[in-house]
């Protein structure tokens, strides 16, 4: 049954794709698609429950495509053929329902990974008349198969006997990591995130990542040593957590901003498991419950909440045109529902407490701290190390998020001057999105038996760790700001006496008489002093060009912080493989005695060769 | 049933006559009769198995490489129907093509069908000589600097295999056995009293002679060549159909290896094999000229092909030639398409496909994409077999040559289809009507990897 | 009658010493065209007359190639130089004294390698002779500018190899040797036509000027 | 319980008065008489009953922010261990709710201030979440140093389920941390070495900068809620001090009253012995801070102070 939703939105994708001459109908095939083929999975779920992974990685995608597919709807109109983008977006959608089901066979697994790759690269180059969109189709189709080789050379290394057990392991490892954004193969996600359509890139980040980790837990893990499989989760998630924020900072893309934050939350989940695997290891019960928990609880919060800010990224570049947040800002009055559940996201994600973000570090906080208190000096180490990460890491995304809402959405507009309205198609699922996060923080409590049922791992009791009674308080503590906060207002809207009116004005900006919109701090003014903070490890490249002369005309200043890994790795490497290239070119010199006199030379050699051997 | 064979071949040769004798007047419904016929032939008399004295059909491999060659020229002819109306050429080049091709075909037919390796020999010759002319079409200086190196190469080669042909003759005479006419059965029944010594001195030259007409790595120079000046529809069958039937001959003599010599053998193909995936992986990367690409294409493929052939025997081979030579006939037609639309074949001078020749760059994506063993493709499967049989030693660096080779295609590719318009005056009626032929190849190629992939 | 066949061997060996030392190009063509006639009397040499004369085939087969190989391939050439209007083969790349040392030294090298090899029913001047023929074919190739010098060179490599057939009094059908015969005579006809067009596309046919396919980054 | 809750009344209505008293200590190291101690309360209820001044560019976030920043202080100030009595609204990982509540109320804050499009509350703003981000490390290291110490994840068992002995085990560790705390307390509450509260160039200002522009009852809310973070830090740092879970609960309030006043008084001296660091070295101090407290970590888990 669950096979049928899979089926259905491929069968939606190809019709769609058929009458790509038609927009409407297109349009039309692709939304009922998505919803019917949703609708089967909930349907397959409740009558054949998969096992706990797999409906775990299913779920993002179940909750992520209908919203994505309502979105696009108004997000496509006149950005190219609809017919397209309608089909390759239900064939991804088939292929990311299709792929957690297919944990038996792994070549299976395989083929329907590297059709995801290709399906979804049609996706990222939707709008192709770009230039500076084919640096980014290039990078994302070699991540994409560069992941497929390494996993072709992982099943290959499989059979081998004689292969080293290691070399198996990380070619396992880097297959699936490439696209979960480990640290240094994640160099495909801030690239593609800006240039796919927001509900696409919402889709990858909420729940195409995950599936690298599904990868990794499903066909790596088994049979390798868990506290080794704990390590490495353990130490890349770390790094690709801070990474990832460190270089969301300074980012100028609101896009950009949001996938660094995507690797961000991934390295969060990734240190989770990691802790459920070292708790695994050294048989500490309440490690692993509460690992498992933040898992689940942080997967499914990062879809809804980085689902939220895509939409939301969307609506703001459908309404100004633009990215940039230092051109955008005061989009707050513009599109004011969009810039309310942005602002709601962006502070759940990066883990305050009255959304669901907090409830998943909280999750992660404990199973660190319950590492700490084990005794064991290894689950101690690892339970410091992850929750010193945790807590920078939420430090600075709150620095990020500040940066992405105060720069587009508060203040006053910078550059932009005619916005167009938000539409209901657009901020219609970022509402739903959070609706449903609030849900999860009150109903986690009472969902937690039937986790663990459908988990239905014997070994763990989680009533021993009293998780439940934990998330409770911690639902009721949210409700409890909520309450306290309505009540202030109450109190702020009595206690004034009846003379004094609330009066409205300019700014008090210390007395100056006029206040332009260019005096205002934007992002990256906001991020500049973080930006020194962390200079050694950016490398923020500045570009000033100071004024001159008595009279200065034009002065200006630029600045841009390139991917490290791309920059200090990936671009030596490249250009080695070209310069050998360039050498290996001379050979085809064009001269036909060089060539001649090579091929005698080759052959002497051989049949000196036959006969000596 | 000999004679039904012998019509295969006396078929095109017939048809050559008769285009010579019109003067290339009635050229384009010639070609098609001609390939009509030839496909009707084949696949009535693909099923007889018989082993003649100088022709015969014995072994699956050989009917299904001729239904390939058949199917091949079929699609090139009809492609040729709607192409040589668009590209106004002489009467004389469309009368040296009029002959040339069928009799191509007619030689090509007869190297797998012949059972003699004299016979084989001179067959391969003689494609090398009516090839040559073909190359010739555009009439341009690098035209015919590619002939004169592709004529002077491939004939040193050939000659080569002539030598160990006459060195295997002499390893069964060594052997103590006295044979007048090389028949390939009488060989493979006196296989294990070959003189071993002798026989892997006849290997290495059939090797070298074969391989450079198959283009492998170091005799492969002459291709890139041959294959980027001569118009789409030759290269496409020069590359999809001429490099099977030079393989044909390394699989005769590879046969026939004693059991001593065979790890020899199979050490001597991985190495060419690993050697010119890695020269076409180098070369592939700063590719200015699009056809040249697809050239250094074929040549990683004919290494793969023959790394599959020594490592994982023969029936992986076979589905790598079929799947390759699918799509690299649609590839090279298509690179036509794009040379007669936009005249140059320089990618740096291209850009913006998407929006001026939509159907022919999606196909061309396509069929790069499939070319490079993406899973919907049947490529992906032979490899993935290399992988999992191929020792540790060749796996890793095939898996590297392989990305680098997909790194470099892709961002051709990209880089021509995406983005702007380029200034360059494209016209593109012709080229767009020309698309049918291309799909139909990538369609038989979705349908071979999705049928393999079903029953896997 | 072995005495005979060593004779024509040393012949072999000494044509191609003189091929490798001479600048005039119709020189070379009659040298191989000579080389030709030898190969085409060689099987009727190695025939021992004792037991029985050769069949109708031998004689056809030894007739047919003196025909094409002494007469037919040389007329081609010549008219294919007088069309091209190449006179003289002026400086080779290799130049005379070097090449007819290296040839030298390789002809010495074959023989002493053939001194080990000594193959029972196979004259002990036959290997080294066809070895230095295909050597110095192949060297021809490499070191000679003009195109046609080219050919020629191809052909001396293939009467190397035809001389390794008849050394080792292997034979490969009537039919086949027709054949080659036939491919080479076409192949030669169209090389002919090539150095035609070649010369009226580039006003000169030399093979080491015509450089234009190139993939190397920096020519371009 | 009772005892709690009475300390909890307590902390509500002496929070603002511990500014009285720090302004006093300044005075009396200035030579001069200083305002009133209760002035900040009077300051309060000026305000609440002024009318506010919303400015045009700002949105319902400024209007939200001053009441989110006093409930979320609120809530976090449920789960201290006041008066060395277990707060009985402690669960497993309130020390984290707590430590994100002040977060959110920081969040909030930043917020606001840019939602008003000025220049200089953006300069607020941005030092603000400079130096947050050590800040949150080093309260992070302290809590994992108390939950060591503690062995339980919540706030009040770390503080009063410790055991009398924990000076006697890890001496030099409680120096280190209790610096460290202090450092943060100074940060958290943006005083002088970090932020100077008195001056009026804005444009050396953080936490007033933040504030430029809020008006009436969200200024009053704003100053209570200043007055209530420097309770809590206060009252952390006595408890994570004073051993004081043998004492009889009436003396355990006395002391915890007095701990939080004598921290204020502590404060002040500070506050008049030094001046304000240049923007450049505040990081610097918080570096400071924050590697003491990774000190008093390795400490206590080398000495073995580990329950």
């Amino acid at each position: 049954m669950i096979f049928m939703s899979a089926g259905i939105a491929a069968a939606a994708g190809i019709l769609s794709l058929l009458c790509c001459r038609r927009g409407g109908l297109a349009g039309v095939a692709g939304v009922a698609g998505t919803f019917l083929s949703v609708i089967a999975g909930i349907v397959g779920i409740c009558t054949s429950p998969p096992s706990g992974v797999s409906l775990l990685f299913m779920l993002p995608t179940l909750i992520l495509a209908p919203a994505a597919a309502v979105h696009s709807v108004a997000y496509i109109k006149g950005h190219g053929n609809p017919g397209i983008y309608w089909g390759f977006f239900n064939l991804t959608v088939a292929t990311m329902l299709a792929l957690p089901l297919l944990k038996e066979d792994f070549l299976e697994f395989l083929i329907i990974w590297e059709l995801m790759g290709v399906f979804s690269f049609v996706l990222v180059m939707f709008n192709y008349k770009a230039e500076e969109l084919k640096r980014v189709a290039w990078i994302y189709l070699l991540a994409c198969e560069a992941g497929g080789l390494l996993l072709m050379l992982f099943y290959a290394l499989s059979f081998k006997t004689g292969a080293p057990r290691e070399l198996f392991y990380i070619a396992g490892v880097a297959g699936f990591g490439l696209k979960a954004g480990f640290p240094l193969l994640h160099l495909w996600l801030p690239e593609a995130h800006p240039a796919a359509p927001a509900p696409v890139s919402a889709i990858m980040s909420g729940a195409m990542i995950n599936l690298g980790l599904f990868g990794i837990v499903v066909f790596v893990f088994p049979g390798m040593d868990a506290s080794l499989c704990g390590w490495t989760l353990l130490i890349l998630g770390g790094i690709s957590t801070l990474g990832g924020i460190l270089f969301a900072l300074p980012q100028d893309n609101l896009k950009r901003l949001l996938a660094y934050s995507s690797i961000e939350n991934i390295g969060i989940i990734s240190m989770a498991l990691g802790c459920t695997f070292l708790g695994g290891a050294f048989k500490n019960n309440s490690m692993i419950v509460f690992g498992i928990l933040g898992t689940i609880l942080h997967i499914i919060n990062h879809a809804l909440l980085k689902g939220t800010l895509f939409l939301g990224a969307g609506q703001v570049y459908c309404s100004s045109g633009t990215l940039s947040i230092d051109r955008m800002g005061g989009m707050m009055k513009k599109t004011p529902v969009t810039g309310s559940c942005f602002t709601a996201a962006a502070v759940g994600l990066s883990g305050l407490p009255p959304f669901n973000g907090f409830i998943g570090e909280l999750m992660i906080y404990l199973a660190a701290f319950s590492g700490i208190c084990s005794g064991v000096w290894q689950l101690r180490i690892a339970g410091i190390a992850a929750a010193l990460i945790l807590s920078l890491t939420g430090a600075c995304a709150v620095a990020a998020f500040a940066k992405a809402v105060g720069g587009t959405f508060l203040g006053e507009p910078r550059h932009v001057d005619d916005c167009k309205k938000e539409s209901v198609w657009m901020y219609g699922p970022m509402l739903f999105l959070l609706f449903l996060s609030l849900l999860i923080v009150f109903s986690v409590p009472f969902t937690v038996p039937c986790i663990f049922k459908v988990l239905n791992v014997s070994t763990i009791d989680y009533a021993s760790t009293g998780v439940q009674k934990i998330l409770f308080c911690a639902a009721s503590f949210s409700a409890l700001f909520y309450v306290l906060s309505t009540l202030l207002l109450l109190f702020r809207r009595f206690v004034r006496v009846r003379g004094n009116e609330n009066a409205a004005g300019p700014t008090w900006d210390c007395g100056y008489a006029k206040p332009s919109a260019r005096m205002e701090y934007t992002g990256s003014a906001l991020i500049q002093c973080l930006g020194d903070l962390f200079n050694s490890f950016l490398q923020i490249r500045r570009k000033i060009e100071p004024p001159q002369g008595l009279f200065p005309k034009k002065a200006s200043f630029q600045w841009e912080s390139p991917d490290g890994a791309e920059r200090f790795f990936w671009a030596p490497v490249f250009t080695f493989f070209a310069g050998v290239s360039d050498k290996v070119h001379k050979f085809q010199s064009g001269y036909l005695h060089m060539y001649v006199l090579i091929m005698t030379i080759v052959i002497i050699a051989m049949v000196v060769w036959a006969i000596i051997s | 049933m000999v004679s039904m064979l012998a019509l295969l071949i006396t078929v095109p040769m017939l048809t050559a006559v008769i285009a010579a004798l019109c003067k290339g007047r009635f050229c384009r419904l010639l070609l098609l009769t001609g390939g009509l016929l030839h496909l009707g032939l084949t696949l009535y008399c693909s099923s007889i198995r018989i082993d003649g004295r100088w022709i015969g059909l014995t072994s699956y491999t050989e009917s299904l490489l001729l239904i390939l060659t058949s199917a091949l020229y079929f699609a090139v002819s009809c492609y040729c129907c709607v192409w040589l109306k668009a590209e106004e050429c002489s009467r004389k080049s469309l009368w040296v093509l009029g002959i040339c091709l069928p009799l191509f075909l007619a030689t090509m037919t007869l190297v797998i069908l012949s059972r003699n390796f004299g016979v084989m020999w001179v067959a391969i010759e003689a494609t090398t000589l009516f090839s040559a002319p073909l190359i010739l079409f555009h009439r341009s200086g690098r035209a015919l600097e590619a002939m004169w190196k592709y004529l002077l190469i491939c004939s040193v080669g050939i000659a080569l295999a002539l030598l160990g042909t006459l060195f295997l003759a002499f390893a069964a005479r060594c052997g103590g056995v006295e044979l007048h006419d090389l028949r390939i059965s009488e060989f493979l029944n006196i296989r294990d009293s070959l003189h071993p010594g002798w026989f892997k001195v006849a290997f290495v030259l059939a090797l070298a002679g074969y391989g450079t007409k198959m283009g492998l790595a170091p005799f492969h120079t002459w291709l890139p060549d041959a294959h980027s000046e001569a118009p789409g529809a030759v290269s496409a069958l020069l590359s999809a159909g001429l490099l099977n039937c030079s393989f044909l001959g390394i699989i005769r003599f590879a046969a026939l290896a004693p059991e001593q010599t065979g790890d020899f053998c199979r050490g001597l193909l991985i190495i060419l094999g690993i050697v010119s995936l890695a020269t076409a992986a180098f070369f592939i990367i700063h590719q200015g000229d699009f056809k040249r690409m697809l050239a250094y294409s074929s040549i990683e493929h004919m290494g793969i092909a023959a790394m599959l052939f020594a490592v994982c025997g023969i029936e992986m081979t076979m589905i790598h030639l079929v799947a390759h030579s699918a799509i690299k006939m649609s590839l090279f037609l298509l690179a036509g398409n794009l040379l007669l639309a936009c005249g140059t074949r320089q990618i740096a001078r291209i850009s913006g496909l998407f929006n001026t020749l939509p159907g022919n760059a999606i196909l061309f994506l396509a069929g790069v994409i499939l070319i490079c063993g993406v899973p919907p493709s049947p490529l992906f499967f032979t490899e993935l077999s290399l992988l999992v049989q191929a020792p540790l030693w060749l796996s890793l660096p095939t898996v590297l040559l392989l990305f680098v080779v997909f790194a470099g295609m892709m961002k051709n590719v990209l880089s021509m289809t995406m983005g702007k318009n380029c200034d360059l005056a494209i016209n593109p009626a012709h080229a767009e009507r020309m698309i049918w032929v291309p799909v139909a190849g990538l369609t038989a190629a979705l349908a071979i990897g999705i049928v393999f992939g079903v029953n896997l | 009658m072995n005495m005979a066949v060593d004779l024509v061997l040393t012949a072999f060996l000494g044509i191609c010493l003189m091929l490798s030392a001479s600048s005039r190009l119709v020189h070379c063509v009659r040298l191989v065209a000579f080389q030709g006639i030898l190969l085409g009397i060689m099987p009727l040499l190695m025939w021992n007359w004792s037991n029985a004369a050769p069949g109708m085939e031998i004689w056809g087969a030894a007739f047919v190639n003196i025909i094409v190989k002494g007469v037919l391939l040389p007329v081609l050439l010549l008219r294919a130089m007088r069309k091209a209007g190449v006179k003289r083969e002026l400086e080779p790349l290799a130049g005379y004294s070097w090449s007819l040392l290296i040839v030298s030294v390789a002809g010495a090298m074959a023989l002493w390698l053939s001194r080990s090899l000594n193959i029972p029913g196979v004259p002990v001047l036959a290997i080294p002779a066809a070895a230095v023929t295909v050597f110095t074919g192949l060297f021809i190739i490499i070191s000679r500018r003009k195109a046609l010098t080219q050919s020629l060179g191809f052909l001396a490599f293939e009467n190397g190899i035809a001389l390794f057939g008849a050394a080792m009094h292997l034979e490969y059908g009537f039919f086949v040797e027709m054949g080659i015969l036939l491919d080479v005579l076409v192949l030669v006809f169209v090389m002919g036509i090539a150095v035609f067009q070649i010369s009226r596309e580039f006003e000169h046919i030399d093979a080491d000027r015509l450089n234009l396919l190139t993939d190397n980054v920096e020519v371009k | 319980m009772i005892y709690w809750i009475l300390n909890l009344i307590l902390a509500l209505l002496l929070a603002p008065v511990l500014f009285g008293v720090l302004n006093k200590v300044k005075a009396f190291f200035a030579g001069r008489k200083g305002p009133r101690i209760m002035q900040t309360w009077y300051d309060i209820f000026k305000l609440l009953r002024k009318g506010t001044v919303y400015s045009t560019s700002t949105t319902w976030i400024f209007k939200f922010a001053p009441v989110g920043t006093l409930a979320a202080l609120a809530i976090a100030m449920l789960f201290l261990p006041l008066g060395f009595t277990e707060s009985p609204l402690r669960f497993q990982g309130d020390a984290l709710l707590f430590l994100y509540m002040l977060g959110l109320g920081r969040i909030l804050t930043v917020l606001g201030a840019l939602d008003t499009a000025s220049s200089f509350e953006g300069m607020g703003a941005a030092r603000e979440l400079e130096f947050s981000i050590i800040s949150e490390g080093t309260m992070l290291l302290l809590l994992i140093f108390l939950a060591l110490q503690s062995g339980s994840c919540e706030l009040s068992s770390m503080f009063c389920g410790r055991g009398g002995s924990f000076w006697l085990k890890a001496a030099p560790a409680m120096v280190l941390a209790a610096v460290a705390l202090y450092v943060v307390l100074l940060t958290e509450s943006c005083r002088v070495p970090v932020d100077d509260p008195e001056t009026h160039l804005e444009l050396t200002m953080i936490h007033e900068a933040m504030i430029l522009d809020n008006s009436g009852p969200d200024l009053a809310f704003i100053h209570y809620g200043a007055g209530l973070k420097l309770w809590i830090f206060g009252a952390i740092l006595t408890a994570l001090v004073i051993p004081a879970d043998t004492f009889v609960p009436w003396a355990a309030t006395v002391i915890m009253t007095a701990g939080c006043f004598l921290i204020a008084v502590f404060v002040g001296i500070t506050e008049s012995m030094m001046a304000r660091y240049r923007f450049l070295k505040v990081p610097q101090m918080l570096m400071g801070g924050f590697c003491m407290a990774f000190a008093a970590l390795a400490l206590l888990l080398i000495s073995g102070g580990v329950k």
